[in-house]
């Protein structure tokens, strides 16, 4: 759906030309949803209103993040969404992106200093609360006395674990300092990788001799590396988990009780509106969103619009179905049928 | 044209048969000489796990004993097929991301299509088989530098493994044969029955080896030393057993956790398969001719192109059982199994273990001592509670620093003109 | 020897790059008989060599073996014809032991194992018939070894197996005096059981000592290949020097390299950097 | 002892100076017997760009034309200093992570310490030289494989480089000087002017070389070829220079954008100082020798240790060159800068230009030819617009290809001897 | 001869882990003559030439360089006293040409940039005086060069260089006929222009041609250093091979190995495997 208008954009005015959105991911290994979700939604929601689209990924390399974003403005972009890899690098692609009349939306994640026209997202602080909150809850229902918790953060070169991590730290902080909970361990895992939160996990429960009652794990795939030492120790199901992004393998995670919560972004609805705040843009239209953020390095009032994620616990797994984020075909598959059932999952 | 009388069969008969004293002052004048073969990744082993009892006394326990086997194990298959590849000085940059191709088709033949586990197993293993073949193939046939092939294919494969996970979700693997492969332990009855048996052969082939020898009137070790190194062997599977079958579990309350991880008899058999491949057929021979001096093999008959390709079919075929092994302990398949650092410290574990980039020197059981290294490092890193930053570069200078062990040790070999 | 020659070549040309260094040789080597090839440094006879074994492919020519026409496409193919090389530059694999040289690519085996014992009193017997005496051990690496000793190891691999021709360039460079007899006697006895040799060498004493015919190179031209009793000592050092001696060799003067560039007689001249 | 009458002074003077006729007839025989240079390099990056020209025609414009000069630029420079170590046949795997260490100290001395831009280019660059002084006595005193060294660094560098971001966060960069680097470009005029300069010093050079060949009576190119290959060159850069001068500006209202890129000229100016340097100065020839025959250099008198230190100083000192750029281009540094694949590209980048891995065989200039078509590929493969798993696929299948025209143009040389 | 010699080692021994190689060797070589180091294959002669240029460690005895105690802890202090090595293994670095290689660690220069026109008019007089007639190009690789046109590269470029000791390790191994002789003639012609050359040869007429001194190795032992005029060649012959001739070399039998392992004169005998 892309490519068509190439080649004969040398010349001046672009508004007579047919507009033409460029969207740039960051990754697909610290969240499945970019690849599974977001490039689903938005090439959706611009097909819808007709007006060409190039998705493209920058696969945790911001080298590739500035190459792509040339590569787009050099194609003929009129609207350009970025999620960056961090404020530095997507600074200075909205710079150049305004240098050539482009226009840009931060999408996901704010670029301080930055100069998009847009900005829109979850609030990765509250996704962290949203954690630390369900942890709490998790430990209090099971009733543990004095728990021991364990950090499994994300990537220690990710912004955003930073920000997820200052979220729930703001909840659970105040209970270290208070003697009610311990502290037990506290890693970040470079580059999201699975394989090797398996084996910080299973060395934070060496080195505690066993005793973690609670793992603060910042999204389902390091839960999971988790999950999985906790089954090899036989404690899964008695020691709470918490994840973020409603993957299937997270949802199915939670039905069976190894895991307590995850947190869910309505990814579906971050897209459509940002696609719409786009295809305004494309079609030279200025919206108000009503809402805005401050950029605190630039001290600019940036239109926003703000998504509230959603904590899912073994209740609500229905929420995420009922959505079509994930469908009951993939989380009902074989040995769960029953669980969702039970879930009240038809 | 001086003829000079020439004894034909000198005092070959002369040659004292050797005896315990000679052979014990014949090794020590060899580890002088700088031939010390595995001692110097063994003593890295032994200061590092001295080091870090020290500073962690919970890396002691027998539960951690245990647990260094399972995370050690993936990168140690992985690497133990790459000493063939650096056998003939190649490279396979793709081991990493073949592993997590393979791992795919694995969770997708199980989960997704529902097959049974065997079925899903020989899908994995032949898909990194045919990996290996493809790549063999342009490297041996087209003529196109490893290094270059494997890089192509280390981006390829990241593709493939992203567009078999539906482009970024993880599967899970729910089947129980699958997850007991780096889950589950022996029963400690037949842990302590592989122990006996491996201790049997080990017996039976040495004696075998010193009778045969001896019977031809060939030079021969001391059968006192032969001996001992059975006796060494029994004692050091033994204690390993016993360790193992201790129970480990945090409470025994909830389940009882004893007994020799699966993983390890799988190891244990690769390593003899493969070493008995390299040191006692021809195949191996040839290998090391091979990486040794292509030209003098080809001239030797052997059919280069031919070992050239095997090696990247064994390379990658073991990147698929390592694949399998991460699959299993992690109970999942994401994009990113292979990836990151798994190629760096596979290829790093047959490096510390003595085989060299540049071909024709080198072992498997390289492979399994620099994969120990590596988890052990891993593991005891795991205890000290570092922030990122600074455990990056701990481990970096601990590296260093179990390197350095080895190299020193050898200096000797290069100050007496050995290379 | 009016039999068929066992190896025949004809015509056979050679060129690296832009330099030729084979041009329309021709060459025989007979069963039961020992044939010298000589020439100079750089006349071509390795070179040669490498062709009939197959490690270089030539331009053009004929390869007769038995009479029959055949190709030669690698050193698997010579071997199976059972054609036999000790090269100049020796070709062993400095990481392999004594044994593992001598045996690679033919191991002995006993079902898939090798058969390590045999193959090391093989070993012992074939060297001891060469009169090797200051190796230590068999299971040394071949790069601890001195170049004679190293010389002796090519040697003996070459001769362990029955084949029918063998080709010998310079084996005896860098052995000592009791060796090179040895390995001279050796080469007469290869030829009294009836294999074809081809022995390549600098000495000429060596030369007239064991072969029956001689076969002179000129800077890639083979200039004559006569009886050794038909020739004399002299004859064949103007022959490797000059490329002629009397009527042997190539006609008379009009200045040598007339036909084509590249293998006149020059004293190096610097060429052209890049 | 035949004393045989030598002629001392031969023919020399009968050999023919060569004509323009005989030197293209030699070049077409070398090139058909192998000997092909650069060729396969420039053939791979003509093959290239005309597929994805036919693919995307936007390929073709000079906007395109000038992004991947930036683009390309990081790993190109890094590249070329890897050039130096894997001429010894030693790796340095962490040159990337050096280049990011490098950049943090540039952006903590430039932002956070507030000093001039050019005391934070020299603060980096020293970082740099330290770094491989570093790495270089410890492969080259203590004797561990540079392997094993570098890969020891590289985890040790990820962790500095962590710790100088205070564990995670990025720095931004706003000095008006350093980020013109990767960012600005020469005005038009003085685009022209480097390129006029860059011909003049290049026809001096030669012409004078061809005097003094001539006059020595030595064996020369006949002077029409070197006329020749000034006009050709003089051709490229015009031509070059030509269309990076033209307006590129999506939008002239907003802003002008139009002339040479300022990192054309850095890369020029270091390409040529380290190619004089590989091929003029003894410095340069005995790289090379101890990368053939490190024995041999040994025995000639070669200090061979300073070498082998020397060129990791270099490779390091260019990572941090590369870092600066990096840093520029981004207008930040975060803990990844100099991670994720800079370091396989930039091995690639030399690898594909044809050095190769096992030491004394490459030149600088391989660096830049790989670095361009790495830089082609992404930047083609940006404009194809892809989803990430099937981007991954073609991207390694067009390195592939990419690859194999130089190996199959390569082959020659194989069947006629010449290694 | 009553000069102090130029080169005086005492005592030296060497081993290779467990394999003594060398053991108690004196050694002397005086300027203005050619001393001959003969013995068989295996005996030593190349071990004592690296102790002597450094690239081996001795494990005891002494060097005296004019009279003076020196060390040579390697190449480099061997080159900086005068002495130049031709080694048996020739030690070229394939990667580089002809000239590369003659001038390498040496470098001809004007200010910082290699003067190459220079190099390559030296080394095109150096070649030509030793007979090369078939290099194509001096910017020939080493690697694409025949035996002889390496051996004689390797010569030219020890023999570049004002040395006041020039060693030889089988120079003419690998030489044709007029190479050889030109090879030999050289050796004189630096002798007689006040050179010490150590010349290492298994040739024994090449030997007696030019040789004023001959010492004899056997085994790693030292039995012999003698006149050439004051010794015949079958005597060398038997130096060589059993280590002793009349009154000269070893004393009289009691079997030969009896100070020490390893060194005694075994046929090969098949080593324990590992
Ligand atoms: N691979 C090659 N590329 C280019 N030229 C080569 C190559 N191999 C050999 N030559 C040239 O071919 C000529 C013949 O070489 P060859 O090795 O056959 O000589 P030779 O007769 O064996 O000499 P020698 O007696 O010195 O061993 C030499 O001039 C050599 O430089
Ligand atoms: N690096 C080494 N390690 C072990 N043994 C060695 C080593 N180098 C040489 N030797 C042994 O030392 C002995 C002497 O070797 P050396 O090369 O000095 O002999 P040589 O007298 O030069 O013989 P040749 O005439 O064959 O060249 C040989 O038996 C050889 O096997
Ligand atoms: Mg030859
Ligand atoms: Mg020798």
């Amino acid at each position: 759906a892309c490519g068509d208008n190439g080649g004969s954009d040398q010349a001046g005015g672009s508004t007579d030309k047919k507009p033409k959105i460029g969207v740039i991911l960051p990754d697909s290994k610290s969240s499945a949803r970019w690849e599974t979700a977001d490039r689903k939604y938005l090439e959706a929601a611009f097909k819808a209103a007709g007006v060409d689209s190039d998705i493209q990924n920058a696969q945790d390399d911001k080298n590739a993040f500035g190459t792509i974003a040339d590569q787009m403005i050099t194609n003929g972009v009129t609207v350009l969404m970025i999620v960056n890899l961090d404020s530095g690098t997507g600074k200075a692609v909205l710079d150049k992106a305004k240098s050539q009349g482009v226009a840009t939306i931060d999408y996901d994640r704010l670029t301080l200093g930055g100069s998009a026209q847009y900005y829109v997202s979850f609030d990765n602080e509250a996704v962290g609360k949203l954690q630390g909150e369900g942890l709490v809850k998790c430990l209090t229902d099971k009733g543990v006395k004095n728990p021991a918790i364990a950090y499994l953060n994300g990537s220690p070169t990710d912004n955003n674990a930073t920000l997820f991590k200052n979220g729930y730290d703001s909840v659970l902080k105040p209970k270290f300092d208070s003697k009610e909970y311990t502290k037990a361990a506290d890693d970040s895992v470079p580059g999201w990788d699975n394989a090797q939160a398996a084996t910080i996990f299973e060395q934070q429960l060496t080195k505690a001799g066993g005793k973690i009652d609670g793992v603060l794990s910042a999204n389902d795939g390091l839960g999971n590396a988790a999950i999985s030492v906790l089954k090899k120790n036989k404690l899964n199901g008695k020691v709470p988990v918490t994840g973020q992004d409603a993957t299937v393998e997270g949802l199915q995670n939670i039905l069976v009780g190894d895991q307590c919560m995850t947190v869910y972004k309505a990814v579906k609805k971050e897209a459509d509106a940002a696609a719409e705040l786009a295809i305004g843009l494309a079609k030279g239209e200025k919206k108000n969103t009503g809402q805005t953020v401050k950029d605190p390095e630039g001290g600019r009032d940036v239109p926003a619009v703000l998504l509230e994620p959603k904590a899912i616990y073994k209740e609500n797994v229905k929420d995420v179905v009922d959505d079509g984020y994930v469908t009951k075909d993939e989380l009902c598959k074989d040995a769960y049928a029953k669980l969702c059932a039970d879930a009240g999952i038809s | 044209m001086t003829t000079t009388a020439v004894k034909k069969e000198g005092p070959a008969a002369v040659t004292p048969a050797p005896t315990v004293g000679s052979h014990l002052h014949n090794y020590w004048a060899r580890v002088r000489g700088g031939d010390i073969g595995a001692l110097p990744a063994v003593g890295m082993l032994v200061a590092l796990c001295i080091g870090f009892s020290i500073a962690r006394p919970v890396f002691l326990t027998a539960g951690n004993f245990a647990n260094l086997f399972t995370q050690g194990a993936a990168i140690t298959l992985i690497a133990m097929g790459l000493v063939f590849v650096l056998l003939l000085g190649e490279i396979d940059l793709s081991a990493g991301f073949a592993s997590g191709v393979c791992a795919a088709i694995l969770a997708n033949v199980v989960t997704v299509l529902g097959y049974p586990w065997y079925v899903a197993v020989l899908a994995a293993i032949a898909t990194g088989l045919v990996i290996g073949l493809l790549l063999g193939l342009l490297v041996a046939k087209v003529g196109i530098p490893s290094f270059v092939v494997t890089l192509a294919a280390f981006l390829a494969f990241q593709g493939i493994a992203l567009m078999l996970m539906k482009e970024g979700a993880n599967i899970s693997i729910r089947d129980d044969v699958l997850l007991a492969i780096a889950n589950r332990n022996l029963p400690p009855v037949v842990g302590w029955l592989l122990a006996a048996l491996a201790v049997a052969g080990y017996a039976a082939v040495q004696l075998r080896r010193h009778w045969q020898r001896t019977a031809r009137g060939l030079l021969t070790d001391p059968i006192a030393v032969v001996l001992t190194r059975i006796g060494a062997l029994a004692l050091i599977l033994g204690v390993a057993v016993y360790i193992l079958n201790l129970e480990r579990s945090r409470n025994v309350l909830f389940a009882s956790l004893k007994g020799v991880p699966i993983v390890v008899p799988i190891i244990a058999v690769l390593l003899i398969v493969w070493a008995f491949v390299l040191q006692r057929t021809s195949y191996g021979r040839h290998v090391y001719a091979v990486g040794g001096n292509r030209e003098a093999a080809r001239r030797a008959g052997i059919n280069v192109d031919r070992i050239r390709i095997s090696v990247f079919v064994i390379c990658s075929g073991m990147a698929a059982v390592g694949g399998i092994v991460a699959a299993s302990r992690l109970n999942s398949v994401d994009p990113n199994t292979g990836g990151s650092s798994v190629l760096l410290y596979a290829v790093g574990a047959a490096v510390i273990g003595g085989t060299s980039l540049f071909g024709g020197k080198g072992r498997v059981l390289d492979a399994v001592l620099g994969g120990a290294v590596i988890a052990v490092i891993d593991n005891g890193m795991g205890l000290m509670g570092y922030s990122s930053g600074v455990k990056y570069v701990v481990t970096g200078v601990v590296l260093l620093g179990a390197a350095a062990i080895d190299a020193l040790s050898r200096r000797r070999a290069a100050a007496t003109g050995t290379r | 020897m009016s039999a068929t020659p066992l190896l025949e070549l004809r015509g056979i040309d050679k060129s690296f790059g832009p330099v030729q260094v084979l041009r329309d040789v021709a060459f025989t080597a007979h069963a039961g008989e020992v044939t010298a090839l000589v020439g100079d440094n750089g006349a071509g006879k390795s070179t040669l060599v490498k062709c009939v074994s197959g490690i270089y492919p030539t331009d053009a020519g004929e390869f007769l073996y038995d009479g029959q026409p055949v190709s030669i496409h690698g050193p698997r193919d010579a071997a199976a014809l059972g054609i036999e090389v000790v090269y100049q530059d020796l070709a062993l694999c400095d990481n392999l032991d004594i044994v593992q040289n001598m045996f690679l690519g033919r191991e002995k085996r006993t079902g898939i194992v090798l058969d390590e014992p045999t193959m090391e009193q093989l070993a012992a017997e074939t060297l001891a018939g060469l009169s090797v005496r200051t190796v230590k051990s068999l299971r040394q690496h071949v790069s601890s070894l001195s170049g004679g000793q190293r010389q002796t190891v090519a040697i003996a691999k070459a001769v362990l197996w029955n084949s029918k021709l063998v080709i010998l360039d310079e084996p005896t460079a860098a052995l000592g005096v009791a060796q090179t007899a040895q390995v001279l006697e050796l080469v007469r006895r290869l030829a009294d059981n009836g294999l074809a040799v081809v022995l390549i060498s600098h000495n000429m004493n060596d030369v007239f000592a064991v072969s029956d015919r001689i076969a002179a190179l000129y800077l890639g031209q083979m200039v004559a290949q006569v009886k050794t009793t038909d020739i004399t000592h002299s004859q064949v050092v103007e022959l490797i020097t000059a490329g002629r001696s009397g009527s042997l060799g190539l006609p008379a003067d009009p200045a040598p390299g007339s036909n084509g560039n590249g293998a006149e007689p020059a004293d190096p001249t610097p060429g052209a950097v890049r």
